[in-house]
């Protein structure tokens, strides 16, 4: 049994990224058909239900009623991973599980996106230790950076939000033989350049000695 | 000539209705969990989230379908296709209302029944086919399952078809022109739906797929349009038997003031809504539970409801 | 302490020679080494032979003792192996501690006397390299198959910087891969039973169900377990390591960390071992804040464990409510303490910070709120018939079986014994509390799961008893190894401003010694036990947690149930993950 | 109706003839299943729809998946595929050849005599009404055989769960 689960053009999982503007508009029928499939893939992430540590259970929190993922459709966690898009790599990567997890990403259909969620999976966080993967972005391709120790189920929300608008601009081969059979991804923003101007602008911060009314309900 | 045409006409209708409910459910679904769950379920897709199932349709069109290289490739492929047929075919012989009906067959109830027997075809071979020990425990729970509960499920309605005398649902639903069968057959009606709920493999009946037991269950290895067969293949079923159940036990679309297909349709709705409600507050049985639950209770009881209902009848002739 | 001489002299007069010394300890657990040869006979005559015995072994752990200072007065040893046994009958402790030679000691094995033992002592060869004779399947419990060196011996890299950086090449992918295949004769197991064939099913790391990355390895006879092999080590962070390069205040964020769901219960033993052996008393305010943020984390990790074991068990519902409620609690603890799962808010010698101004109104609110969910959550999941099918007679054991593999917390409890820790040895100020402990007769998935709803009650009176008596006073002690000091005295004059530099800067320097805190954390006794060479690091760190025996103790329990069976017995554990392996 | 008719035996002799010469068990099951499926239709065709809905319902329905159910149990493999490959023992065929051929002659004379094949409609009632009625004995005869099939079964089963039992005490 000598089989993997790898597609045959193994080599493409981070392809050379092809410009939006170039793409858009070769051939109207067709991108007009590819824009109805963007928004469908947009629409309907489906995470895969797997965890690793704390940020999990923040995963899971994002889920519940109070942030409601499923509002954007991506309520269907299924535990398997061939039926899932994303797979959100919610806690501390292991040396002993990163084999696993690679398999894990393997197994997943195309297209399918990754989200390193806190800081140990960004890039090992507190956890300098030998028996940590500094980054889960050394064994597999990471779509967009969740910070936090671990981020709130808002800031996981707000990530997720990050990777549909993504989506909704990505164009991928409709099929091998139709179109073109590149993958056009526009580069992901960073959100410190974005925000700066408004974190910069926050010079009163609130008080900690103080419970504000209402304070806690959805501050996120 | 023109009733062919008719009956292309009701065929398609049937078809594209039967789809477009069970895509429609699928959002009335998560909308109904949602609100049972403090929550909104999907609400930002078109108004009031009803594009979602088109964006997942889409979306899993459009996936990549893969057959693993360990599987047997063609009752891989073959398994969702036997789920979605087995479920569709049925729905010709349901009465939509007077006189409208793909084929209004006498043995319209047998034919119901032999079409829910053929369906386990999908679900066992597709765990089998699958190569997968997760998989191939999910078609396990499922063929005692479903060859358990189609018993029941026979056996229940044989009440009814006492009462009505007649295998043709068209009959059947005449025949509850005084009185709903779920009122005198009410014991036959609770087994129908349970038996029913065991069938489509809903929860809290879902061993075949249980996700915290066995993963995925049968369709662990699926993906893309396959998977997307055996999801919607779900749902048709269950408005398959809430159909059923409406037009076995509630009248069908018998009803005062009102089209009857509007009846007919709203009492389908209420139950399943019912499906759904079930969905969320029950837990799972064990396995064996709940074949000891089918054997030792329902057994007895849709022996004994097919005693009184003959007893009661011969008596009263 | 007067049985505690007792027991000392006992064995003294007994063992004779064996007994090398005896250690004075900072938590007065009586502490006596013994020589390797002896060390056997010494437990067995404390687990069988004396009276009142000490059933339970509590912990057992190795220090590497090469580069300690401060050694004073304890035998020669270049490695030592603790025994940590606990006797509920007596309410006491004691430590058997054996000196070790060499580069590579090796040492006879106890799994004769404590089927509990097999784990520890692997995990001991794993992380010293300490071997043990006389046993099979000493093997890797924490690191990958092939792992190079022991990471607690004091020659082993701490940081993964420090290491050849990693990366996953196809070759070594199918090497992980193909080491991660399991082999059931390397177990014992055989694929054949009396009269049947059996299967094999590979239940995680991924699954579902499985509450983290953890692996058991099942023997099925149909969907009957005929044997199971867990299998940790999946999410192991080196804590231990860790604290070896923290300062003694740097270290508590990683404490958080330990069982995540239990938010600062976790810091609790930590600063409460640091505070004995830098002998510091903290107000009384200190200790009302620190029980009532406890308690709302007890609450906090049974409502995460209440929704998803009933997930486990099919409902689907449970799981939002009870996360709502969490919520609910995590919106005082942000306010309290400003984080949410990880708040690492207490300090050494007091909290972070004050309460802050309308703390009351808000827990005031949220009291009776929880006590009508949680007569709504009896309704809905304790009372519903298919859940008690499914939970009751599962998983049992019975109370003995519970003491000799270390089951403590609500498992231990669930077998009908009144044991709590906050009553037995009540700490930061339980004794002043009026709740009672809650306890099943039948040791099953539905004991444990009375026992932890129960437990949420009486938490709540504890936090209601605490709003309605919450002492004046600071927030953090006044001695000089208070971390960080309080600012209004630094300001004050030039010594405590140098203090208070150093104290911030460097960190405290912790007089040396040993002691060990446990405490009644959400999942079980949870204990601290740090020893000190009198230097801003501790020198050790054993970190023991509850989750890593109740998950040894899997495959005594799940035999002979059912796959679906496992997962309610999974559930009802309700371990974490990095509770087991840290 | 006649083209529907060959259609459906067509696809019965050639179904047939699959699970025959099929390596893979599983497979071989399914031709059957088919071949079954093809046999209801020609039922229904020739009006007896009850028979044809008791066929799918019992035989494929129920009977078919246990024996799938028992294959899939037994884990037969490509192994068993490669052993069935490998032996074909050309006697073993000359019996049911000549068996079945002499079934194929009757077949074609009965279908060139045109003889007893009936057109009219047989519905549930009639069955029924025939069941109890000229062939009671015989009906009841086989609920005996049936009944102590049942016992027999459940005996069967009190055997095992009570082996069972002995062995968790031990």
């Amino acid at each position: 049994m000598r089989w993997r689960f790898s597609r045959v053009d193994k080599p493409s999982r981070r392809p050379e990224a092809v410009s939006v503007d170039e793409t858009v508009g070769s051939n109207l029928l067709l991108s007009r058909l590819e824009d109805m499939v963007a928004w469908g893939r947009k629409n309907s992430i489906w995470p895969f239900n797997f965890g690793l540590s704390c940020c999990y259970v923040e995963m899971a929190g994002s889920i519940t009623s109070r942030y409601d993922i499923a509002r954007f459709g991506a309520e269907v966690i299924r535990g398997t991973p061939r039926e899932s898009d994303l797979m959100v790599i919610a806690g501390t990567p292991f040396i002993k599980c990163a084999p696993i997890i690679l398999r894990l990403y393997e197994q997943m259909m195309e297209p399918r996106w990754v989200i390193s969620m806190g800081s140990c999976a960004n890039s090992g966080g507190m956890y300098d230790i030998y028996s940590v993967v500094q980054g889960v972005d050394k064994i597999l391709p990471v779509d967009v950076y969740v910070p936090g120790c671990p981020p709130s189920p808002g800031a996981f929300m707000e990530g997720l939000i990050m990777l549909q608008n993504a989506i909704a601009v990505q164009r991928r081969p409709l099929s091998w033989v139709a179109g073109r059979q590149s993958i056009a991804r526009p580069p992901l923003p960073s959100m410190k350049d974005r925000k700066r101007e408004e974190r910069s602008r926050m010079t009163v911060l609130p008080n900690p000695d103080i419970v504000y009314p209402g304070k806690g309900k959805s501050d996120e | 000539m023109s009733d062919i045409q008719c009956r292309l006409i009701t065929v398609f209708v049937v078809l594209i209705g039967a789809m477009a409910a069970s895509a429609a459910l699928i959002w009335l679904e998560r909308r109904l969990l949602g609100l049972w769950q403090d929550r909104y379920g999907p609400n930002r897709v078109g108004l009031f989230g009803l594009l979602q199932v088109m964006a997942d349709m889409i979306k899993i069109f459009f996936k990549e379908d893969w057959i693993p290289p360990f599987a047997d490739r063609p009752v891989f492929v073959v398994s969702p296709a036997i789920v979605v047929a087995a479920t569709l075919i049925p729905f010709a012989v349901i009465p939509f209302s007077p006189g409208i009906a793909i084929a209004d067959l006498n043995i319209g109830l047998l034919f119901f029944l032999a079409m829910a027997s053929l369906s386990v075809y999908g679900i066992v071979l597709g765990g089998w086919s699958s190569q997968s020990k997760y998989s191939l425990l999910g078609s396990l729970r499922a063929t005692a399952q479903l060859l358990s509960y189609e018993v029941f499920m026979g056996l229940s309605l044989m009440g009814v078809v006492m009462m009505a005398g007649s295998f043709s649902l068209g009959a059947i639903v005449r025949a509850q022109r005084g009185m709903w069968f779920c009122i005198p057959q009410f014991v036959g009606f609770v087994i129908f739906f349970i038996a029913g709920l065991a069938e489509t493999h809903r929860m809290p009946f879902d061993l075949p797929e249980a996700e915290s037991e066995l993963v995925d269950g049968y369709h662990t290895e699926y993906s893309g349009l396959k998977f997307g067969m055996f999801f919607v293949g779900e749902y048709l079923g269950i408005t398959f038997t809430s159909l059923m159940t409406v037009t076995l036990f509630f009248g069908g679309w018998l009803g005062p003031v009102l089209p009857p297909i509007v009846w007919l349709l709203g009492k389908t709705v209420v139950f399943i809504c019912l499906f759904i409600l079930i969905r969320a507050s029950l837990p799972r049985p064990r396995y064996d539970q709940l074949m000891s639950f089918a054997w030792k209770v329902l057994l007895p009881l849709s022996l004994l409801n097919l005693l009184v209902t003959a007893g009661v009848l011969l008596t009263r002739r | 302490m007067n049985s505690q001489a007792t027991i000392l002299d006992e064995l003294k007069e007994r063992f004779g020679a064996a007994v090398l010394a005896e250690q004075p300890a900072r938590d007065a657990v009586p502490t006596l080494w013994v020589e390797s040869g002896e060390v056997r006979s010494v437990l067995k005559y404390l687990k069988s032979e004396t009276t009142a015995p000490y059933r339970m072994l509590y912990d057992l752990t190795a220090i590497d003792e090469r580069l300690r200072s401060h050694r004073d007065g304890q035998p020669e040893a270049d490695f030592s192996v603790i025994y940590h046994l606990l006797s509920l009958d007596r309410n006491a402790d004691i430590r058997v501690k054996t000196p070790l030679k060499g580069e590579y000691p090796s040492l006879w094995t106890i799994t004769d006397l404590w089927s509990s033992a097999d784990w520890y002592e692997r995990e001991v060869w794993d992380m010293f390299g300490i071997v043990f004779e006389g046993r099979t399947g000493l093997r890797r419990i924490l690191l990958p198959p092939g792992w190079e060196g022991h990471p607690l011996r004091k020659e082993h890299p701490a940081r993964a910087t420090e290491m050849e950086p990693f990366s996953l090449p196809p070759e070594r992918q199918e090497s992980a891969q193909e080491a991660l295949r399991f082999r059931p004769e390397e177990w014992g197991l055989t694929g054949r039973g009396e009269d049947t064939d059996l299967m094999f099913l590979n239940l995680g790391p991924q699954h579902p169900g499985a509450h983290g990355v953890f692996r058991v390895l099942l023997q099925l006879d149909g969907e009957e377990i005929v044997g199971a092999v867990p299998e940790i080590g999946f999410h192991h962070r080196g804590a231990e390591k860790m604290a070896e390069r923290q300062t003694w205040h740097t270290f508590i964020p990683y404490t958080d960390r330990i069982d995540y769901l239990g938010g600062v219960m976790n810091n609790l033993p930590y600063v409460l071992a640091v505070e004995k052996l830098a002998g510091i008393e903290v107000p009384d305010r200190v200790k009302v804040i620190r029980v009532m943020m406890v308690e709302f984390f007890r609450i906090a990790s049974h409502l995460v464990w209440y929704g998803t074991f009933a997930q486990d068990l099919g409902m689907l519902s449970p799981v939002f409510f009870t996360f709502n409620d969490r919520e609910r609690i995590f919106d005082i603890v942000k306010a309290v303490m400003g984080g949410r799962m990880h708040p690492m808010w207490f300090r050494i010698g007091g909290v972070a910070q004050d309460l802050p101004q309308g703390w009351e109104k808000m827990v005031r609110e949220f009291l009776p709120y929880m006590v009508h969910r949680l007569k709504e959550y009896d309704r809905t999941i304790m009372r519903n018939r298919i859940f008690k099918a499914r939970t009751m007679g599962i998983g049992s054991y019975s109370l003995p079986e519970a003491i000799e593999w270390g089951v403590t917390g609500p498992g231990l409890r669930a077998c009908g014994l009144a044991w709590d820790l906050r009553k037995k040895r009540p700490y930061s100020g339980y004794d002043q509390f009026d709740f009672e402990i809650p306890t099943a007769k039948s040791g099953d998935c539905y004991g444990r799961s009375v026992v932890r709803v129960e437990e949420m009650r009486q938490s709540l009176r504890i936090i209601e008893q605490c709003v309605n008596n919450m002492p004046p006073g600071s927030y953090k002690a006044l001695h000089p190894l208070t971390t960080p000091p309080l600012k209004e005295h630094a300001l004050r004059d030039i010594e405590t401003l140098i203090t208070h530099f150093l104290g911030v800067s460097w960190g405290p320097v912790i007089p040396p010694g040993e002691v060990c805190v446990a405490i009644e954390a959400t999942k079980g006794w949870n204990s601290y036990y740090l020893v000190s060479d009198g230097s801003i690091h501790s020198y050790r760190t054993r970190i023991r947690t509850p989750s890593f025996a109740h998950v040894q103790m899997i495959p005594l329990i799940c035999r002979g149930f059912m796959v679906a069976d496992l997962l309610a017995i999974l559930g009802s554990i309700d371990y974490v993950m990095a509770d087991v392996d840290r | 109706m006649n083209t529907a008719f060959y259609i459906a035996a067509i696809v019965a002799v050639i179904s047939t003839l699959m699970v025959i010469i099929e390596f893979n068990p599983v497979h071989a099951l399914l031709y059957l299943i088919v071949s079954l499926l093809s046999v209801a239709v020609i039922f229904f065709l020739l009006g007896a729809p009850f028979a044809a809905a008791l066929e799918v319902i019992v035989y494929a329905g129920a009977i078919m998946v246990l024996f799938v159910f028992v294959v899939m149990m037994l884990n037969l493999g490509p192994q068993s595929a490669a052993g069935e490959r490998s032996g074909w023992p050309g006697r073993l065929w000359f019996g049911p050849f000549v068996l079945t051929a002499a079934l194929l002659a009757e077949l074609v004379f009965v279908l060139r005599g045109g003889g007893a094949v009936g057109f009219r409609e047989v519905g549930p009632q009639e069955v029924g009404l025939a069941l109890f009625g000229p062939y009671l004995f015989g009906t009841e005869l086989a609920s005996m055989l049936l009944l102590s099939g049942l016992i027999g079964a459940y005996h069967l089963g009190i055997g095992f769960k009570a082996a069972g039992k002995e062995k968790d005490s031990l």
